[in-house]
């Protein structure tokens, strides 16, 4: 028994951090939001690419440094790490809000198509960052990032929770190459960072690796997400406890007030539970424990509330500041709140670990 | 006790509701279906046109006496007109922070001069008027202020200087109404004055920004030497009297945590969508044999919302019988705004979850959803506004 | 519309108010509670019977006022009034927690009965406060003041939440005269003032009235349950208020820390907006109004609610004291806490809410 | 990462589990299957039987070392013990205030003689421990003591005036630890000295009273010039340094807080018990269609249980490999309080919720409930911890 990561997972784990806090700032992330106005005319994104390059290097900065082929073999290119090592890699890029398909190019879809022998032969582009992946989890229709990515999976269980998985390959339309980008209108959605693109009819069914294949993909999607929510929340809280010692009303800082240390405390405490059924969801799958499905059920379920909770108190600490665009928070809100429904809302897993439990 | 509308309020409700449908219908027409918000430039104008169209039905401010510019309509008429208003799909009223907070202090303090001047200009979208409470440094704790005004008796007016922020939609607005403070020597409460400041003056600039949702819903207001004049408002641009401005403005925060500005007409409407919204979804899951779509928990929490949004409105329902008949509605009140901004909360965030992973999608639903986190901040932040509850209904020590 | 109650009804409110001040204060509930020990060999009771004749005078005190008999005809001898009139008397009864069947004997009974034609002919009794009335409805156990009452009814639908009502008397066993108290063994409940006795098999199913009355009958229970629900959360705050504003620590008295204000500000919140709902029902019943059901069982789930977030709150915010039968506040805590799942708990009302709104 | 027992911790399990299902039967046969709470007096002495049968079979205090009584397992171990102790269905550990509050100070604070005298005879339950913090009008404030100590020099000892209360289980100790104020002019935490007080000196009464399920769980303790002598425990009655009671007993209060009050095991085992209370019922339910019977929200809420016990259990696992490989834990156990307590209260008002109108009866879960609802209030109340958690996690400034 021996609950902590090894040394070298937290120096691989800083090292990211490092990089991943000086190529992706909130300006970065803000710098993905596209221009123009939605369905109501609200100006999202502000323009303000003042280096748009800086967007697409914090994902090059990556693959430089091997992390988006973690979970590949070395045969094609990988560092052939586990769930164990990448885990924490996801909760920083949570931490950042990084505006690339990480959980779906580097933890699901480059280790699943290494797994079964490549058949579409771009892993190697994964890895290099040169081609990024999606993934449409349980029969949605969005597809994140889904104006750059050139590889779509899609993920489902058939017919209902506890039947077997599938994944299918979607080769054309808006999967395999970008000469239809008329089709790729970005759907509108309140994470506009995200580049979020509504899937509609889509041409090919071919379906990628076994059903246990595609669990496994599933499980690690959930799982890396998770990891991001957590990483989301401690952002979200490291902001508002900074701004809760610095603003002053009633002559004190708002922050020595009961109500907001009570608050604070409840999404501390929360993320502290939280983090613990993600790790603990890594190794399972690491270790192909039969209850793995049920322990990463367990993390999102706990992620998805823990950010939600964030969301919901680390505006309500900040008070009219944190409730505009200007400030940072909303990057890391509308995060959360995306993600903490994506690949399975908390009742959606909490369904899925009811059935595990037999009840 | 008797819960039954009269034939008059039930006439009432029928020719509003009629009227609604076929002016909300013409509206959208007008403006070819494309409705945008309207905290944004082009929809605060589209906004502009369906509040001169509710002045003209006479519908701008119905608890108004004609001569203002309303109806002259009971509160339970008024009542009725917001249920009808929101069951109809009414959109926001741009004229809301003039017409519900800055109007029932005019009743209260302004000199028949002013009201004569201001309430019809109000109620029919000539004059707008936005909020400047806040400033950087004070946001709950509105007895901070700092933006001065200095007396200028040579030229008969007022030297603004300072800052107001959160003024919201104030980058669409003509007027701001707010708090300054004309005594340079005094602290917290005292020596302020309730200014009225048509926003074209020079020195006065104004800077819209993105509020949550995006839309530039919020302003700065910089003063930098703006000269205020004595008659820049017939009437006077004092509200009430020079120092009196501290208690003016509380009646404005009473009215804006009170009754007046989120009337149930607006909770209920929310609530009986969610529960067909529930229905639609619940219906489709079962249809297409797909029993994950929508959780079997989530019929109780939408029942939840729908009962409490009931219970808001039986709580108002009796704080308008008490206010007919001449008694106080005592602790009623400070419980308001704590229940209908998380009820709104509570609403949409059920509806979020019904709608699933789609939910981040824009529509009514997120929408509303970004627009009802601000409700537990603004109007005194819900942490506030349980402190003053405590302390002035249960009685609880001060600290 | 008026939605405020006569002068009429607020100065019977007051009288019954002031009677139940003077004859039913803690020690009385107290002095309801049974000597002996429970099954882990806790004693509940403490035996403080100085008066124990004060248990019974404060049911005939009720009786001496007409109040029995409030919703009875003229003609049984009653005051032929309406819900409007006694939902305040019931909340009364609930704020000083009552140690006897007011809701089953003068609420639903007692009308029943005489609405019925009288056809045991016993509603004089249930007026003058010689004969108790006992109801157990949704295919409960449960006879609350089950040593003592002597009619007894049960009040089920068939087969399911919408199906129809149907009142039955139990002619043997419990219920129509005390010949068989060895049967009564009282039940060990966390409210033992409330002498429940679990009932196993009873003999005859005779049925009372028609499903309407049956309807009716199980409406005004769960009203007037809902209606000493609110009256319990009032006494838990009362109490509590008292308390903390007395109570020192750190120097400052506790009801000036801006946890424990906003505890009770929660549960003065969540009071004043069930108590609206149960009066609109009260309303809905007298009206005939045909959602009179969903009013009922709306004022049922917000008063169930608010009286166990005023038990959590209120203990909390009394701290140790709080958590002794020595201290007053257990009385209503047990009572809160029982009553808030009888008459089916805020979940059943929700759904037949659900039922009603056609979800 | 490697979240598997080793051989020898399986090992470890298996045979505690045979000797709890073994000893459990021969000690409920002995009295007759009828456990009354450890919380009344006959009760009580049910229970020290048992506490006996702890000891003989090396239980009582599984990770202390052999010389006092435990047999010097693993903290790894101490946790597999838990989850099989609550997993068979272990009663309440009478013992559990000098085991697990009292015990690790002395181990810290005591010296020899005094770890040599009172830890065995603890694990036997010879001696019997309570705790005497709270005073009537010092309970969340500890520093606000004024139970008084007076040197004695001429008889060797000290004479103790006041009064204790919430002493668990105090009616049926024999022994009481506590902070006494031995300098008369000190203030708040200072000049405060922990003592180890026999309660059959003369000047000592006590008097329990019931706790809200009835038991006569509390106690109040009343000093009247009662006179400890310095050798009434062997190796002195002061533990730690005369004045030193402050941070010694922060130690107490600390372990109180943390891990070694309630492991785990307990809540996992509760949230396994509430799962398999859903299942029949939810069987049974639907054996006899009676579709009413269990709500349809309900799994959500055990499930939700369930997983924040999973959750607390990785989290202890965390902790304790951090504590093994000599890393703080830092700000984890500032949560642990939290998350136990309200976990303890949420599996309890589940399982009231499935049993429906019949919850009120006496029973494991009623009994259960009303214990979990003192969680939230004893060992610090959740209000301080929060207080605690943000000033020294977050660093959120004090006030």
């Amino acid at each position: 028994m021996r609950f902590a990561f090894t040394d070298d997972q937290l120096a691989f784990r800083d090292a990211v951090r490092d990089l991943l806090a000086k190529e992706c700032p909130p300006e970065v992330v803000r710098a993905a939001w596209p221009d123009g106005t939605d369905a109501h005319g609200a100006r999202k994104g502000e323009g303000a690419r003042a280096d748009p390059d800086r967007v697409a290097r914090s994902w090059t900065a990556l693959a430089d440094m091997g992390v988006l082929g973690i979970a590949v073999s070395e045969a094609n290119g990988g560092l052939a790490m586990g769930a164990g090592d990448w885990v924490l890699l996801a909760e920083e890029t949570g931490y950042v809000a990084l505006p690339h398909p990480f959980v779906e190019t580097a933890c699901v879809v480059a280790p699943l198509l290494d797994s079964v022998g490549d058949p579409d032969g771009v892993v190697a582009e994964l890895v290099a960052g040169t081609r990024q992946a999606a993934v449409v989890p349980l029969t949605g229709s969005l597809v994140p990032w889904g104006d750059a990515v050139t590889y779509l999976l899609l993920l489902d269980h058939r017919p209902s929770v506890d039947g077997p998985w599938v994944a299918r390959r979607v080769s054309r339309g808006v999967a395999l190459g970008n000469e239809q980008d008329e089709q790729r209108h970005l759907a509108s959605s309140i994470d506009a960072g995200r580049h979020v693109v509504q899937l509609g009819a889509w041409a090919s069914k071919s379906v990628v690796g076994h059903s246990d294949d595609a669990a496994m993909a599933f499980d690690r999607g959930a799982l890396a997400v998770a990891a991001q929510l957590v990483g989301l929340g401690r952002r979200m809280l490291d902001i508002t406890v900074d701004y809760v010692k610095e603003r002053r009303q009633f002559g004190v800082p708002i922050g020595s007030q009961q109500a907001v240390k009570h608050h604070l405390a409840d999404v501390a405490k929360s993320l502290e539970f939280a983090a613990p059924a993600v790790y603990a969801a890594a190794w399972a799958i690491d270790a192909g424990d039969d209850q793995a499905s049920r322990a990463v059920s367990t993390a999102k379920a706990l992620a998805s509330d823990a950010a939600r909770l964030a969301v919901r108190n680390t505006l309500q600490c900040h008070g009219a500041i944190g409730y505009t665009v200007e400030y940072d928070l909303h990057l890391y809100l509308k995060r959360a709140e995306a993600l903490s429904r994506a690949w399975g809302d908390a009742a959606w897993h909490r369904r899925r670990v009811a059935a595990a439990l037999g009840i | 006790m008797d819960l039954t509308w009269s034939d008059a309020e039930d006439r009432f409700r029928n020719k509003a509701r009629d009227w609604l449908e076929r002016e909300l219908a013409a509206w959208r027409a007008r403006h070819d279906d494309r409705i945008l918000s309207g905290d944004t430039a082009e929809g605060f104008e589209q906004h502009l046109d369906w509040e001169r169209t509710l002045f003209e039905g006479g519908y701008a401010a119905v608890s108004w006496p004609e001569e203002h510019g309303g109806r002259g309509a009971s509160r339970w008429e008024w009542l009725i007109f917001e249920e009808e208003y929101y069951r109809a799909g009414g959109p926001q009223r741009v004229t809301q922070n003039g017409i519900f907070l800055l109007a029932p202090t005019v009743f209260e303090f302004g000199t028949p001069e002013q009201q004569a001047h201001i309430l019809r200009r109000m109620a029919a979208a000539e004059d707008l008027w936005c909020q400047g409470w806040s400033e950087p440094n004070a946001g709950s704790d509105l007895a901070s202020l700092t933006c001065r005004a200095t007396r200028d008796e040579a030229r008969g007016g007022w030297v603004l200087n300072g800052q107001k922020t959160w003024t919201t939609r104030g980058a669409f607005c003509t007027h701001l109404f707010g708090l300054f403070r004309t005594d340079p020597d005094s602290a917290r409460h005292k020596g302020l004055t309730y200014l009225l400041v048509p926003l074209d003056v020079d020195g006065v600039t104004v800077r819209g920004f993105g509020r949550l949702d995006g839309d530039e819903g919020f302003a700065e207001v910089f003063f930098e030497d703006a000269f205020l004049a004595d008659d820049a408002i017939p009437g006077g641009v004092v509200l009430g009297g020079v120092g009196e401005g501290w208690s003016v403005a509380m009646a404005t925060t009473s009215s804006e945590r009170g009754l007046t500005l989120r009337a149930p007409g607006r909770f209920t409407a929310t609530a009986d969508r969610l529960v067909d919204l529930y229905r639609e979804r619940h219906a489709a899951a079962v249809g297409s044999g797909d029993t994950d779509a929508v959780d079997p928990g989530l019929r109780d929490r939408v029942v939840q919302g729908w009962m409490k949004a009931e219970a808001y409105r039986l709580q108002t329902l009796q704080t308008v019988t008490d206010d007919a008949e001449g008694r106080s509605a005592g602790a009623r009140s400070s419980f308001v705004k704590l229940w209908w901004s998380e009820l709104d909360v509570e609403l949409h965030e059920t509806a979020l979850d019904v709608l699933g992973a789609e939910a981040e999608l824009d529509g009514p639903w997120s929408k509303g959803w970004q627009f009802a986190l601000s409700g537990p901040i603004y109007a005194g932040t819900n942490e506030i506004q349980r402190n003053i509850a405590a302390e002035r209904v249960l009685g609880l020590p001060r600290k």
